[in-house]
């Protein structure tokens, strides 16, 4: 059955384990020009998952949220729909996982998602997209993704979805702090990754005008003049490669690693 | 990894590539992507703990949390590789960590000991490293530079340039740090017969009554900014027993810039003051708002007592930087004003040993009379158990009870016991209580060489050995009161020990920092 | 970096090939290589202690030589950070690493206690797995399969499965190995009792003089294989006092494919015999090639004693690797025959464990009656203090003295000192003394739940106390000659303690392993 | 000064430290197929260093030797010499330096090194040579190399050649177990690395057979014709990269990893 992470703000304390189990597990390296965690911690191609550091009003002061984000892992996932070349598959497992060798690098599931997760590799020479796997060699040996597995502070709950949502929905009927809202049931059609929280979500910056409708059904109907769109896409990509690439170096700031 | 959804019709982007005719690029395209058919990630490796089955717990994980604002201490992520070593030394060498409930308010709860800084194994947590300002300042010729070294970093600096644990450096320091550039190099000990003057002058008048009501027995010492910090944050309805006098650091800060300033004739806005300190909370206590009597004494009040403090590590590296082998430098002295010490002082870097000081002197205070032999070797208040007591008996004021602990685990244990007593109305079990932030007290300290990993207590017992040593074999003094120049500090320029003047440079408030926090229930 | 030959004509990698007109590839290239003028290399990173300024000594670095062919631990060079922690334990703890002169000969010196495995913070370093030689056995419908598990597994077991450390899961083990199809599960702790028996008969034989000459007193234990190892490299001139008893584990191991093939009629060659341990070095003790005392018994030379060792942590993992909650488990029995045990063999899972349980059967055969009270709660022999002693009247015997040791650190006291009274022909200050390689004893032996980081004095505390709680108030009887199944044994097919066949089957002999090293002078 | 590095071969106690240090200085991967430690240790493009097992008769036994190998630095290298992109240099504080943007890939210093250091990086789609840099950053900054930092059993001196040369020599005399000789004094002209043995070095692997005469000497006499060799080496190289490539890989027996 189909896995599910649920966060629990409100026990994270933000040590950012989290970000480091993710970069350790999947080989990846820190940059300090993309922080994985702060204010400015954002997604990227190189940052799988991140902790944004939020300071919030509440009752009379200021707390401190940190939230995890990571590709939510949609039930019925846009990116994966989005896909023709089937270089993202949404697994029984749960992860919606990224196959670089069927990848053209069209970026459709970049313009699919309705999370803004997939990224695609500016700095490579040969870019290809880049997304939080959710640990899938892990969870299909019944591991918990790295990220969950090392939090020291019991902000996750892995397990079946179904059942995790029930346990997130009992958790925050059974304490009136939380907001009656579990982030991740129907949000885009539903995703693996739910969110509990005591701040409201659209203060942490969460996306809250998500439709309930999954984003697939979209993007279904638009697929079907695929061949056609990804052919002029396609050649577009190749023959001018290095020209896109070039000038996203170029529209950067960063004079030193120019590289052509 | 099996992929259960039907299966994909293959378009790979070599196939692709080469429908479109771009076959030039085709090839080189391909041979990046690879023909690996797996799906991305999972290439690296986690610490074997993490790698079970994911419904078992795990045992020693994750890390503790450190705000990036924190002015003790830093981490390096790239080098974390998530052992939980740290967790191990927060939460349960120092119950920080751990000991609070979520959700968090709006701190990062750290009393800036650094001790997590001694356990990390790759050292991706470090002191925060503030040797470039130090530079900049030696450097600037419109500077005063002064430096002062507290008791702890002579039995341990050595151990960064190849000596065995322990072994003592006094005056190798010093002459390091003249060969830098300093301009006047203190000793903090001084300050610490000084606060043993201040402190036990209170002690007295706690225990004769005169501060009834304000300021109940037993006395806390205050000298250690981790246990400072962690009595405001988890028992601030006991802060009424810690002794108002400030650190010895931070007393030393006070005087260069008032007294120090006032006999050479310095501004001192000109006077750049730096410590060397075994000690990473000793950076967050220096940065404390209120720790600017100087300035506010000479209506300055942006001036801080203390500029920087640089841990014994930092002092190392910056020795090593310089090209300095301190091993084979002449031994030099302090410079005279704040450079002479007792070795009632220099116990200070050892747990039991600001006790044993004010003890010393308590007992001249109260009979006029020095102490007897058996009081200048107190060896129940020696050593690294977790909780030590005495009973001593001082003529005119009868039996006196102390206790010390050091590791603020240890120092749960008199706390929660007194917090029991006071609620149902017992009285004081102690007199004066000894608190020490860091196991075996600062030649443990979070600033310290990291000669074992983590800490060993045969490291931690070299070096007291030698603190002991230097009281007994080495100074000429063993009594803080026989401190002349902390006489002729009271004679030329604050009078009597609790003077007003005393009062304002010398003492401090404390914060109920129990609001940033939700401390847990004990128990 | 500078570079500081003559400026090279600097031709570019992108401009050679732009000269050669391959221009279509230039780009690629060039791209590829980058336009960092830096030269290879240097782009990682280190611990920091490594980055300092080469001309002075790091303090801990490093790590320890690992045989490839090491049978009881293995490396990871990938998760290997270079913190020196492993060298921290091999070294300061146990004495072995640097207690070697070099060159070397031809063995990596290592007394697979496995105390490593304990202190690598990412697990770099574990036990040898073998779970898959036990997996495929269990699965071999032609092997009857039999389990033994050690006195000290029981109190640490559920660390992995998320209870607090020390909790009591003797019986829920027992569940576990049934529900892994293990067709007989028998506890070490019988043979522990047997041990006593044996052991204690061979003391009161060296205590009487029967043994003169041969083997003297005092009498050292030898249950602990990195002891006995380490005895054999450093000190096998004292080879003589080790007692000649096998360890309960290759005690048990004989019998089984003797004495229990023969009561259940089962062909011993049919017989797989697998030991559930806190120890990596029983691993390499099951390997010694003298270990085969069954099978040359029944005369079939290449049989093991013991077929396959597992560690603590490894059967956690077979056990989560099954999907079995062990929290969740009925409690369930050991089998007959070799399922009996009594507090007095529980208890050789902590230090002074041995030593006392042996003084208990001692008494009694000694004096024909049960020792009195007092002597079964022997308190100098307990706790985590390094060495200790303590002296025992034995009605008819007079004084006896004992002492203990754990950790091989502490065990260089006692055997540097014996060493020395017997060059200066004093007569030996000890009768009896326990050794043990690992801190605390086995309950904190090398292949335990890494439940802190390093080993914790308060987690080996808290199994402590549950071992002597065991023996205190959960087993009906604390004194080894009181077990039935012992008394069984020896009168269905030993005979009698130190029996000829007992001696063929329970006791071993020792190698001088000196000559494969070169011992460093003390001091 | 030029530094240099003693190793006592009679200390190594085959931990390894060294080439850990150097896989985490230099950012590179263990790999399986390739040890860096036992019997089969080879330096490559991926093992800057590695520590070769070896046992070896010895009075009325045999004993194990380690020995650490890598680039021995030589003071007139070679390597550099043959360069004529200069991608390779020789500096005064010593480590021989390799220059990635500068090389041109014609391989000449593989040729060139009578101790076959350089590696050409057969498994990448744009190769380099790649060997051990001494840690030259390092060395600039009065730090030690790498491997030699975190030696736990004593086996590196690091300092100026001519003074560590000076100790090796009064070490050997001074220990009659030693071999009378330093491996590296004078070997293709005198090395950076040192060498100090109690078993001969021809037992240990190394190459005893090297003269005395810098190679470069040859090779600056070879050099005169490079201008026309480098210009069709250079067209050969680019023209038939891919060819080149592909039968490598396909030479090799590793089935798993072709490319193209």
């Amino acid at each position: 059955m189909a896995k599910g992470v649920l966060v629990d703000i409100t026990k994270c304390v933000g040590c950012g384990s989290c970000t480091v189990a993710c970069k350790l597990w999947n080989d990846m390296k820190f940059s300090e020009k993309e922080p994985t965690m702060g204010p400015e911690a954002k997604l990227s191609a190189n940052n799988w998952t991140v902790v944004r550091f939020n300071e919030v009003k509440k009752e009379n002061g200021k707390v401190w949220r940190f939230v995890k984000t990571q590709c939510l892992h949609c039930q019925d996932a846009a990116c994966a729909s989005a896909c023709f070349a089937k270089a993202l598959q949404k697994t029984k497992d749960g992860p919606v996982i990224y196959y670089p060798h069927l990848c053209v690098g069209c970026r459709y599931c970049m313009i699919a998602c309705p999370f803004n997760v997939p990224k695609y590799e500016w700095d490579k020479t040969f870019p290809l997209v880049s997304k939080c796997q959710m640990c899938s060699t892990k969870v299909a040996k019944g591991e918990a993704p790295a990220c969950v597995s090392v939090c020291p502070a019991g902000v996750f709950k892995y397990g079946e979805r179904d059942e995790i949502l029930k346990e997130a929905k009992a958790t925050i009927a059974r304490d009136s702090k939380y907001v009656q809202e579990v982030y991740g049931e129907k949000q885009a059609g539903g995703t693996s990754w739910l969110y509990i929280s005591d701040v409201p979500f659209e203060q942490l910056g969460f996306n809250t005008k998500i439709s309930s409708v999954p984003v697939s059904t979209y993007s279904h109907n638009f697929l079907k003049y695929t061949p056609v769109v990804a052919v002029s896409w396609g050649i577009i990509l190749t023959g001018l490669y290095h020209y896109t690439k070039r000038r996203n170096e170029i529209s950067k700031d960063s004079g030193k690693n120019v590289k052509l | 990894m099996e992929n259960r959804t039907a299966k994909p019709k293959t378009v790979s982007r070599r196939g692709f590539l080469k429908m479109l005719g771009g076959v030039s690029l085709t090839g080189v395209a391909a041979s990046i992507a690879g023909c690996s058919q797996d799906p991305a990630g999972g290439k690296g490796w986690l610490p074997q703990q993490y790698q079970v089955a994911s419904s078992w717990p795990v045992q020693v994980k994750g890390r503790i949390p450190i705000d990036p604002n924190n002015p003790s201490i830093v981490r390096d992520d790239k080098k974390c590789i998530l052992c939980g070593q740290c967790i191990e030394a927060c939460e349960r060498v120092q119950t920080v960590y751990g000991y609070y409930e979520t959700p968090i308010k709006d701190d990062i709860t750290c009393v800036n000991c650094g001790q997590c800084t001694l356990w990390c194994p790759t050292a991706a947590i470090t002191e925060r490293d503030e040797i470039d300002k130090v530079v900049r300042a030696l450097e600037d010729k419109n500077l005063h530079v002064v430096v002062q070294t507290a008791p702890a970093t002579r039995v341990a600096l050595g151990e960064e340039f190849g000596l065995p644990p322990g072994s003592i450096v006094e005056g190798k320091q010093v002459a390091a740090l003249k060969k830098l550039g300093f301009d006047a190099v203190f000793d903090t000990n001084f300050t610490a017969d000084l606060t043993i003057m201040e402190e036990g002058t209170e002690l007295v008048r706690r225990v004769a009554g005169d501060l009834k009501g304000v300021k109940p027995l037993p006395q806390f010492t205050s000298c250690s900014p981790g246990w400072v910090k962690f009595c405001e944050y988890f028992y601030p309805d006991l802060l009424e027993h810690m002794s108002s006098c400030k650190s010895p650091q931070q007393m030393l800060g006070a005087l260069v810039k008032t007294y120090y300033a006032k006999e050479k004739g310095i501004d001192p806005e000109k006077i750049f003051s730096v410590s060397i300190m075994p000690c990473t909370a000793k950076k967050y206590e220096c940065n404390r708002p209120e720790m600017n009597d100087a300035g506010k004494h000479v209506g300055k009040e942006k001036l801080r007592d203390v500029d920087v403090v640089l841990t014994t590590r930092e002092l190392a590296r910056l020795i090593k930087m310089k090209g300095i082998d301190l091993t084979k430098l002449e031994d030099a002295q302090y410079d005279p004003l704040m450079g002479e010490s007792t070795g009632a002082a220099v116990i200070f870097g050892a747990t039991g040993g600001v006790m044993e000081a004010a003890v010393r002197s308590a007992y001249f205070l109260i009979t006029k009379q020095n102490p007897p032999e058996a009081l200048l070797n107190l060896t129940p208040v020696r050593g690294l158990q977790g909780v030590k007591e005495a009973s001593l008996e001082i003529p005119g004021v009868g039996q006196v009870n102390v206790a010390i602990s050091h590791g603020l685990s240890n120092a749960r244990k008199l706390l929660d016991q007194l917090r029991e007593d006071k609620k149902q109305g017992k009285p004081p079990r102690y007199h004066f209580i000894e608190f020490m932030s860091c196991p075996g007290g600062c030649i443990s300290g979070g600033g310290q060489p990291r000669t074992s990993l983590p800490p060993s207590d045969q490291v931690r017992q070299a070096r007291l050995n030698s603190i002991y040593q230097i009281d007994a074999k080495i100074y000429k003094k063993r009594l803080s009161h026989e401190n002349q120049e902390v006489a002729m500090l009271y004679q030329k320029f604050l009078e009597k020990p609790n003077s007003h003047l005393a009062e304002e440079l010398l003492h401090t408030e404390y914060v109920d920092r129990s609001k940033t926090l939700t401390a847990k229930k004990n128990g």
